[in-house]
Order: C-alpha cells, then structure tokens, then sequence
C-alpha cells in the first residue's frame, strides 16, 4: 500500500525562533490582530510503499531520528495517510 | 613530512584555498574524496567550507554520512587533529564529534563581512600559535552560524575551556550564537571547528594574515607529535 | 525512411491557427517566412520552435544592425561576440571568459528564483567555454525604496543571487544598485561572470563530426518556463501575469556539480563541445551548435530524462529547466563521459546525434515531429530596423533647468546625498554575498573596480559593472560613452589597464521610435568609446520590452568591464589609508550640473544637458593612473562620479565598508575650477576625473608624471587622523562635516530603508 | 478559544525541488528502501485566539494568500486544533 507521510520538524522550545518572529512582524505590519505565538519549520512529505500504517509510521520516525531532524535543535511531529 | 588531507564532499567550495594554505606551511597536502574509506595516511584532517549537498535539510546534515566519515571519526577517536571550517564545522556538529548545533543566523541573512574575535584557547593543534586572549579579524561567510545547545552543555563548554573562539563583542557577534561562540573543540582538545575562514586570511595580498596561525600550528603540533617511525 | 518522413502533430496538440501563431509572438510576416522555407505549414512542435529561435531574445531581430557596428576585435581577443562568453588574452597563457546576461522578467515575476537563475545561467556561459568562474558581478534597479513592492523585490533578488553564487562558491566582487520610478515594475537584474582558463583549454559551442552523440547532462527536464524566452520578448501586461509561466527554480547544488563535471570534461579531452541548455533550452542550445558548424542534428527527446511523465517534444524542447547542458561527443568516448559524469553524481544520456544533411530533425519515441533546414532556423528570422527617433519630451527635458530657489544649504546638500539610495554605501547587499570565497579577493567590493589574484601567476584582473542610466536617459549618445568611460575609469583607478567590455542593453519596446533611438544612440556612443579605449565588445546581452502599465525603465545599457593589473602587488585601493597624505584631484571641472544626482535628488529635477564626455581626456587620465599605480605612487584613487566632487571627497574620507573609522581631510577646492558657482564645484559630474592621495615624498613626482601625461593634477589637500572633520574651502567659504557622522548616514541609508 | 493553526507550505507539483531531491537521495544512500517521492516546504505554527474553528481558519487561510505562501510557487494546507 503507498502512505503519505507528512513529517512536521520544528525548532526546540526555548530556542530562539527567527523565522517565527520575522513572520509574526509581517502580520503584524500587516494589521491582522496579534498572535499568540508563530514558529516555522521545515515540512517533509514522503510518499512510500508499506504493508501497512505501522509500518510506514516506524520507518519514518527511523528516517527522522537519524537524518531528517536533529534533536539537538529541533522537534519533529509525524502524521501517516493512506494515499 | 607533515601530511594534511583535506576532505572533498559534494558541493564544497573552499577546499582549494585550504590546501593552499596548508601546502603554505610545507606540508603534503591532498584532497581525500568523500566516498574514500580512509584518510590516505593524513596527520591531520581540514574539513573545509562551502555547501556540502547544497546544505540541504541542515547544513551538514548530509555530508555527514558520507563513506569517509567513518574513517574521520576512528582518527579522531585516536587522538588525531581534526578543523572544520564553517560548513566543517557543521559537519562536525551533525556528526556528533562536536556538540550543539549551527543554526540560521539570527537576522536570517547570509553574511559575509570580517570580523573580530578573541583566541580563547591555545591549547589545540590548531591554536598553539597564538596566545590566549589574543585578537584577530577573520572573513566570515555564513547564513547558518548561529551556535546553539542546550544549557549544561554550555556550562560544560566553558568550564572545560572547550570555547577556542569567541566574537570579540556582542557588536561582533555577526549571527546570534549564544554566548559569543566562533569555535569549539571536543574534550579531547583535537577536533576543533570554527565559523570564520581562517584560510582566507593567511596572505596579505587578500587583506590580512591573521588566520595564518591556524595553519602554522599544525606544523607546530607536527613537529611535537612526530611518530618516531618518521624522525630521519 | 524515417529521415524523409514528414513531421506531424500529434494527437492532441492543437490545430496550427492565426491564434495560435499570436500566441507564441510570431507575426504574419514571420509566420509566412517559416511557411515559405518549409514548403509547408509548420507542425505544432514546429511552431514552437520557431517561436523561440525568432524571439526577441534568441534572434536579435531588432538589434542585430545596430550591434554589428560594435568595435570587436583587438590583440587581446581570443573570442569575440557569438560564443556563450567573449574571451580574452592574459599574460604567461592565462585568457578571461567573461558575460552578463539580463533575467529581468524572471525577477519581476518571483524575484529571489527569478535572480537566482540568472546568476545560475551566466555562470554556466562561462564554464562551457572551459573558463573557472573567479568573479560575480550585479547591477541591479528597482523602483524607490519607500514603496513596499520595491522593497520586497530588492530583498528578494539580493539574497537570490546572493544565495546562488555563495553556494556554487564564487565572490562577487561588485556591482551596482539603482533607483528610479520607472524601475517601480521593471526591475533590471544583471548578472556577470568572469572565469579564468589557460588559453589551449578554450572550448567553443560548435556541434562537429558527423555521427558524433548529442548528450543531455546535469538535471532532469521539468515543465518550467516554458516559454521564458517569447515571454521576455514582450512587455509585461496584465495578460503575461495570466500565462505567467511556471517560476523556474534554481539548484545551485547541481550547479557546482556541473561546473565541476563541466571542467573535468573539457580538459579530458573526451568532448568536441559544450552548451548550457539556457533560454529557449534544449531547442536553441542544440540549433545555435548545429548551426555554428554547419551541421544537422537529430533529437530524440523521447530519450531525454523528464522529471514528470508524458511531457511533449514541445514541452522537452522549450523547457527552461535549469542545471543542464548539451554535450557533443565520438560516440566511443560515451563510457568515459558517463564516468566523470558519474563521479560528480550526475548523469549523461545520449538524446541525438549529428547528421550530414544540414537538418534540424527532432522525433518523439521515434516519429518525427520536427524537420526544418538548420541554418534558416537560426539565421532567417527577419530583421527589423525600426524607425528611431527622439521625442519631444525628451529633447525638451535635456533643454530644461530646475527653479534654483528649491536648492538646500550647501552644508546639508553633501549628508542628504550620502544619504540618498543611490549613493549610499550598498553595504547591506554586498554583505550578503561572499566576497572572499577562493581567498583571491585583493579589494573587495567597496571601492571602485574589485580585484582579484590568481594564485599561481603574478598578475590581477579588476572587474567592475557600471551605468549611469539617468545620463543615458538624457542623452543616450553621451550616456552610453559615460558608461564605458565611468567603467574604465573604475578599473584605471586600482592601477589596472582597461582590456574589454561585455554589454548588457536595458531598453523598453524598440518598436517605439524614442526607445530605438535611445538605443541606437547608446549604441553609437558605446561604440566610440570602446574604440578611443581599444577596449572591444567581447559579447553581451539586449533585454527589450522592459516596460509595464507603470512606465519604461531608463534606457540601460549596462558596462561590465575586466582590465589587468600586470602586477597585483600594485592595486590602488579607493579610500584614503594613511594621515599626513597628500590630497590631489586629477581632471578639470568645468561644473555641469546637467543630469547630475545634485539636481535629481535634491531638487527632484532630472534632466539638463549631462556633460559631454571627452574620450581623450579620460584615455590620458586612464594611463596616468595606470602609469602612477605602477611607479608605485599612489596611495588611494577614486574616480569622480555621481554626487561629483564633494561625495567622492567624502566616500575616501569615510574609509572602507568595514573599517572602523575614516580619516579627517582637508581640501581647497578655492583654486579649483575658477568662477564656477559653489554647488557647481562640488557636485557637478564633469568626467574624467579622480580624487588621488599619496605620500607627501610622491607628490613632486605624481605631479610630473601627470604632466607628461597632460592630465591636469592640483595638490588640493591633506589626509587629517581619523577624528578629524572633513573640511571643503571654498572660494568664499569653508564646510566642514564630522566624519563619524557622514559615516553613519552613508552606511545606514539603506539599511535604514530596508529595515 | 485559543486555536493552533498547523499550515505546511509546498513546493507546487510540477516545480523543482531540490531539498526534496537531495533527502530521497540521501535516504536511498543511506539504505532505506525507494521512496515514491520525498518534498521539502515550510511548517509553520501558529497560535491565535478566535471565537470559534472556522474564525481561525479563515484569518489563518487570508495570512497564507497574502503572507505565508508565495502564490507563485506554493501551495499550501492547513489544520485547526482547540488547544
Ligand atoms: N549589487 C552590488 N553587488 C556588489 N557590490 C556592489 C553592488 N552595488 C554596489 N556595490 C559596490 O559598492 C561600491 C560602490 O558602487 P557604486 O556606487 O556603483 O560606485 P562607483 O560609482 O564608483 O562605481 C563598488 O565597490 C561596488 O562594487
Ligand atoms: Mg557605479
């Protein structure tokens, strides 16, 4: 079966945001009304062939444990859809 | 003879001028390709800078598997020299033989402009030729530099005098790195890396030789450390 | 036989109608001309492969009278115009290859990706010719910095061509940026590369052999800016926002890589030629190296890597997907290609060969789609010389003056236009790109021309990019001759002798007589200046139709020049260095406001007659400094231009990008240009001019060496310590500004304006 | 109510991307089986209050065609949580 997997990495609480804060300034400029908080990171999509969820959602965490997040800075959050 | 490799991935760009650099202080040096399984007999290993895979995903985060890593990492585990410079440096995060992170700087622009910064430690293969608290200007060239980790290291960082180099200033610090940091090395003191480009200050036609004593250290180190098999 | 099989549309491609012919830019005239040299209608695939060829940017259509008039040879051409980058002879067997090439439209349309690929595309002009890119130049325009779009395009296209040439690990060296209202919409961004190569490794673009492969090598083809090339051939409209093609996106990754597998080809030996797949992609690269040597080819591009499945041959063709080249090769030397190909993790895939019969054939999974005579492919398009002819509007600006009441004090008149965009330092872009990657940068940009070094040879090339497009706006013929002369001036000041220019033309719709004849006459006035300089035209670029519902750039024609320093020990760099040196000014000022940045920003009042420039003049000044560089006398030149006298006092007081403090200065003007007004003296922008120090111990000789060069040389003034003020006497008065202050509002106007 | 508003920023189809070139080949080098295909966006995270879902949907939905994605390039999705 092909999965779709979208994996969210987003920058460490605590750690400084740039990115975020640059867009909360936009908006802000902008008008729109304030925001409680903006954080940006990366977006991975990754279309694969598994037997089923379980196994395309354990090889993606592997993939983002070892290459696609750095835990040192980062956070990730996965999702799994059948495609 | 001193033998210095110089690490070849894709799509990094300073390894001419760091050879150069490295030939400057009479050494043999060699260019070793990423999908090499061993260093050829380096002494010392360079990771220059540049866009290894393009810094894609992070800087450094790819390179970091490369066939060639391995045998980096078994040198550095016995006690060999290792710099990386700039995207080195990253590499050398990625690769967990440095601690913390190098991460977008904090104006979110690339910049490339010299700047100040103070030797903080001399007691590396690299830095032996200045003296603590000794002032230089150096290139730097980066979009990824701000130096990130998380508290204990830090404290462990600076208890151990693991910082080699620090922006001279908040005003200097070009990047938001915390507490100042330009350079750290690993607790054996033999894996350094760096933001700045030492090796594009190691000639006063180009504007200043400050960087200069990056490179006559390892010939210091080399003369100290000599394996008997290879004293005349 | 397949070869004498008449081309077909395929199933599903639209019928051949005046419609269509409108859509791909193709006028009846040209439409019966290709109906005509085929014998018959033209297949879908065809016609858009005429519709590039014949564009405005492939064919030259309305330029080519008009550039064939260009000076174009000399001693130290190695390759004139016609090649994908001009090349000229160095000393000990070293040439330089170098180009600029326009990607204004792309910026307009997404200016990071837009910029970006240009920078991508010049660089790979350069390293098929076998060159090694050691130098990046911009020259940018954008509409006025308090508009938010300008704002949002200027940051956008600095970090896309920042972020491209960083990567593949090339300094930028200079540049300019420019502002003006009719730029508000049509931003201009031009790119320039300079490489370095020995003289034997020169490769040209030029498909030999017959029987000899075609190979596609670097990235896949995608369906990105189909079309680009008819698309920068019309003016911006409503309509082109509609079919705006698909933004191409650049890989400077894959870039790096193919200039590395690129090189590694050329001097292997294994090739015959190499072409970047650029605008209009695989169709011109392949019809341009067919036709330049008098061959056919034939194409499959059912061979060619697709990055999605079921593109068309017209699709295939026209693609602008970026990272590719097109490489010529005895078919025995594949293995080896693919091998080096291979190291550098790309890929070569045979996609044609090369024929006898002089055809263009391209066929699809095996049907031929496409059969047309090569040579009239490239060389039929008809030409077009437009009527050019000035307007009233224009004539009538050159006579007009601005009402002197509105003029500010003369104290305040120096701050403001440090401060104005134009002038300010442009610090916070160049910042933005590495400038001293390969450790060759000997002055950065800052200062007048860059400098680099080559590190196994004793000599330096200064590279500069310069336009003073207002000057060309009122008067192209004097505009055009300015811009040549303000660029040799820029490379004379480091001490290196000017070698030859390569053009990039920014005009609006030629088809409008007052823009051809901007044209026209910019031209002429290039032409004239390059000859009095022996400085030829190695190559260039015309960007047309830069024009949109908000106005028509200034015309633009855009100087990038390279000169040599035959020893770079002795570059000049631009700002003063030492306390106690002595000041001089080099050249007469007569004090002609016309066109000056005085009364543009100021006064807010462009026109007025610009000073002529006197070719003879700036030739004696060129070879004095030259001269005075390599005696060794010269501490610091800066050549006199926009903001004149007083700001290019001020820019070598203020002191480099990065220094921490200028110097003080003290210079009588109270001598200089007798009986001429005070705003006159100092911020007219009479030319061949430059504001010299040097050791006191020099001065006598600086003095006669001028003289036997007759340049006019006044010792005006002293270098003061770094705290001191910057004072100007005049005949009946004395200004004096802090330099601390004038640096800050130099080096913060833009970033001021940004932030 | 406080509402967290996940957008994934995307290449659009068709449209080279790079980063997403360089981690399937980094992922395929490092072992992994082949994967359909891997795209490289922006996540972004922001949190807002509103009176209700569809409000934080349709501010966020405005902040995306105006600000956070660039139309000529990217596509983008979004999600609402109560948080
Ligand atoms: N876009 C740019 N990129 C790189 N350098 C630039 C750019 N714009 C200006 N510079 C640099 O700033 C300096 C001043 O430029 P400019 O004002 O055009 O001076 P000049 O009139 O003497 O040519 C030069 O060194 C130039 O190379
Ligand atoms: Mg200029």
């Amino acid at each position: 079966m092909t999965f779709r997997v979208l994996v969210r990495v987003m920058p460490r609480q605590g750690l400084l945001d740039p990115q975020g804060q640059a867009v909360e300034h936009a908006l802000s400029t902008l008008g729109y009304p304030p925001l409680e908080s903006v954080r940006v990171g990366r977006a991975i999509e990754i279309g694969m062939e598994a037997a089923d969820a379980g196994e395309a959602e354990a090889r993606a965490r592997d993939m983002c444990e070892r290459v696609l997040a750095n835990p040192v800075m980062e956070d990730f959050h996965l999702t799994v859809e059948a495609s | 003879m001193l033998r210095v490799g110089v690490l070849r991935f894709p799509g990094i760009n300073c390894e001419e001028e760091t050879l150069r650099a490295a030939e400057r202080i009479g050494a043999d040096a060699r260019y070793i390709w990423h999908r090499d399984t061993t260093l050829g007999g380096a002494d010392v290993v360079l990771i220059p800078g540049g866009f290894s895979y393009g810094d894609y995903l992070r800087a450094g985060a790819i390179a970091r598997f490369s066939p060639v890593m391995a045998a980096v990492r078994d040198h550095a585990a016995s006690g060999g020299p290792v710099l990386g410079i700039c995207n080195g440096f990253q590499i050398l995060c990625e690769a967990r033989l440095l601690p913390g992170a190098l991460m977008r700087n904090h104006r979110l622009r690339y910049v490339s402009r010299p700047v100040r910064c103070i030797v903080e430690q001399s007691a590396t293969p690299f830095t032996s030729a200045f003296i603590h608290g000794q002032a230089l200007e150096l290139p730097i060239a980066h979009g990824d530099g701000r130096y990130v980790a998380d508290s204990d290291t830090l404290r462990m960082l600076e208890a151990e005098g693991r910082v080699v180099l620090r922006y001279a200033s908040d005003a200097d610090n070009p990047n938001g790195a915390m507490s100042n940091i330009a350079g750290i090395m690993n607790a054996g003191g033999n894996v350094v890396g760096i933001m700045p480009h030492p090796e594009r200050a190691a000639d006063p036609l180009v504007g200043s030789t400050d960087g200069a004593g990056f490179f006559t250290s390892i010939a210091d180190w080399h003369a100290l450390h000599q394996p008997a098999s290879q004293t005349p | 036989m397949a070869q004498d099989a008449q081309p077909v549309t395929l199933e599903g491609e639209p019928p051949i109608t005046p419609e269509l012919v409108r859509e791909h830019n193709l006028n009846e005239l040209e439409f019966d001309r290709i109906v005509a040299l085929l014998g018959r209608t033209p297949t879908f695939t065809e016609l858009g492969i005429f519709s590039a060829l014949w564009s405005e940017h492939c064919s030259y259509k309305h330029s080519k009278p008009v550039l064939k008039r260009f000076p174009t040879t000399g001693p130290q051409v190695v390759q004139g115009p016609g090649e994908n980058a001009g090349v000229l002879r160095l000393p000990d067997g070293w040439a330089v290859a170098f180009k600029v090439e326009s990607h204004n439209h792309p910026s307009a349309v997404e200016p990071y990706q837009g910029a970006a690929t240009g920078v991508g595309g010049i660089l790979r002009d350069v390293f098929t010719m076998g060159a090694r890119p050691v130098a990046l130049l911009n020259s940018l325009r954008f509409g006025p910095l308090e508009l938010a779009r300008n704002r949002f395009l200027m940051s956008g296209v600095v970090r896309g061509v920042g972020d491209y040439g960083n990567c593949v690990g090339v300094p930028t060296l200079g540049g300019e940026v420019g502002f003006a209202d009719g730029y508000s919409g049509n931003p201009l961004v031009n790119a320039m590369c300079v490489g370095l190569l020995r003289e034997k490794d020169l490769i040209r673009a030029k498909a030999e052999g017959v029987g000899n492969v075609l190979l596609a090598v670097g990235a896949r083809t995608g369906r990105d800016g189909i079309h680009g090339a008819s698309f920068a051939s019309e003016e911006l409209s409503e309509k082109s926002e509609a079919r705006r093609p698909q933004v191409q996106v650049g890989d400077p990754f894959t870039e790096k890589l193919l200039l590395e597998a690129s090189l590694e080809l050329i001097t292997s030996g294994l090739i015959v030629a190499i072409q970047d797949m650029g605008a209009a992609g695989l169709t011109s690269s392949s019809a341009e190296m067919a036709a330049r040597g008098g061959v056919g080819v034939e194409i499959d591009t059912g061979l060619v890597p697709t990055r999605e499945p079921g593109m068309s041959a017209y699709e295939i063709l026209l693609s602008e997907s970026q990272e590719r080249m097109l490489v010529v090769a005895d078919p025995a030397n594949v293995p080896g290609i693919e091998a080096i190909c291979a190291k550098w993790e790309l890929h070569a895939t045979p996609i044609g060969h090369v024929t006898d019969d002089g055809m263009y054939r391209v066929k699809h999974h095996g049907v031929v789609v496409a059969a047309i005579p090569g040579a009239q492919l490239v060389d039929d398009c008809p030409i077009y010389e437009p009527e050019a002819r000035e307007s009233a509007v224009a004539a009538a600006r050159r006579r007009a003056a601005p009402s002197a009441s509105s003029a500010p004090p003369l104290a305040e008149a120096l701050p403001r236009l440090l401060d104005a965009p134009n002038i300010a330092s442009k610090r916070w872009v160049f910042e933005q790109y590495d400038t001293t990657v390969r450790a060759t940068t000997v002055l950065p940009p800052g200062g007048d021309a860059g400098v680099l070094m080559v590190p196994e040879a004793s000599f330096g090339l200064a590279v500069t990019i310069d336009c003073n497009a207002r000057l060309v706006l009122l008067d192209p013929y004097e505009g055009g001759k300015g811009a040549v002369a303000e660029a040799a001036r820029n490379i004379a000041c480091t001490g290196a002798v000017p070698l030859g220019i390569t053009d990039c033309l920014n005009f609006g719709n030629p088809e409008k007589p007052d823009v051809f004849h901007q044209f026209t006459e910019a031209c002429r006035g290039i032409s004239d200046a390059c000859r009095a300089f022996g400085t030829p035209v190695t190559g260039g670029n015309v960007s047309f139709y830069n024009e949109s519902p908000g106005g028509v750039v200034y015309p633009t024609p855009t100087i990038g020049m390279v000169g040599l320093l035959a020893d770079v020990s002795q570059r000049v760099p631009s700002h003063f260095q030492q306390e106690h040196d002595r000041i001089f000014i080099a050249g007469t000022t007569r004090g002609q406001l016309g066109g000056s940045a005085y009364w543009a920003e100021l006064l807010d009042f462009v026109g007025g007659t610009p000073p002529a420039i006197d070719l003879a003049a700036e030739l004696a000044l060129q070879r004095f400094l030259v001269a005075a560089a390599a005696a060794g006398l010269l501490r610091s030149a800066h050549d006199c231009s926009e903001g004149g006298l007083a700001v290019t006092v001020a820019e070598a007081a203020l002191g480099g990008p990065w220094s921490e403090s200028g110097f003080g200065a003290r210079v009588d003007l109270a001598s200089h240009g007798a009986g001429i007004g005070a705003a006159a003296l100092l911020f007219g922008e009479d030319g061949a001019r430059a504001v010299l120090s040097a050791a006191p111990e020099h001065a006598a000789e600086l003095a006669r060496l001028a003289e036997s060069f007759g340049v006019p040389l006044l010792e005006a003034g002293t270098v003061l310590a770094p705290d001191q003020a910057l004072t100007l006497i005049l005949p009946d008065q004395q200004l004096s500004w802090s330099v601390a202050a004038l640096r800050a509002t130099y080096f913060d106007a833009i970033p001021r304006r940004m932030e």
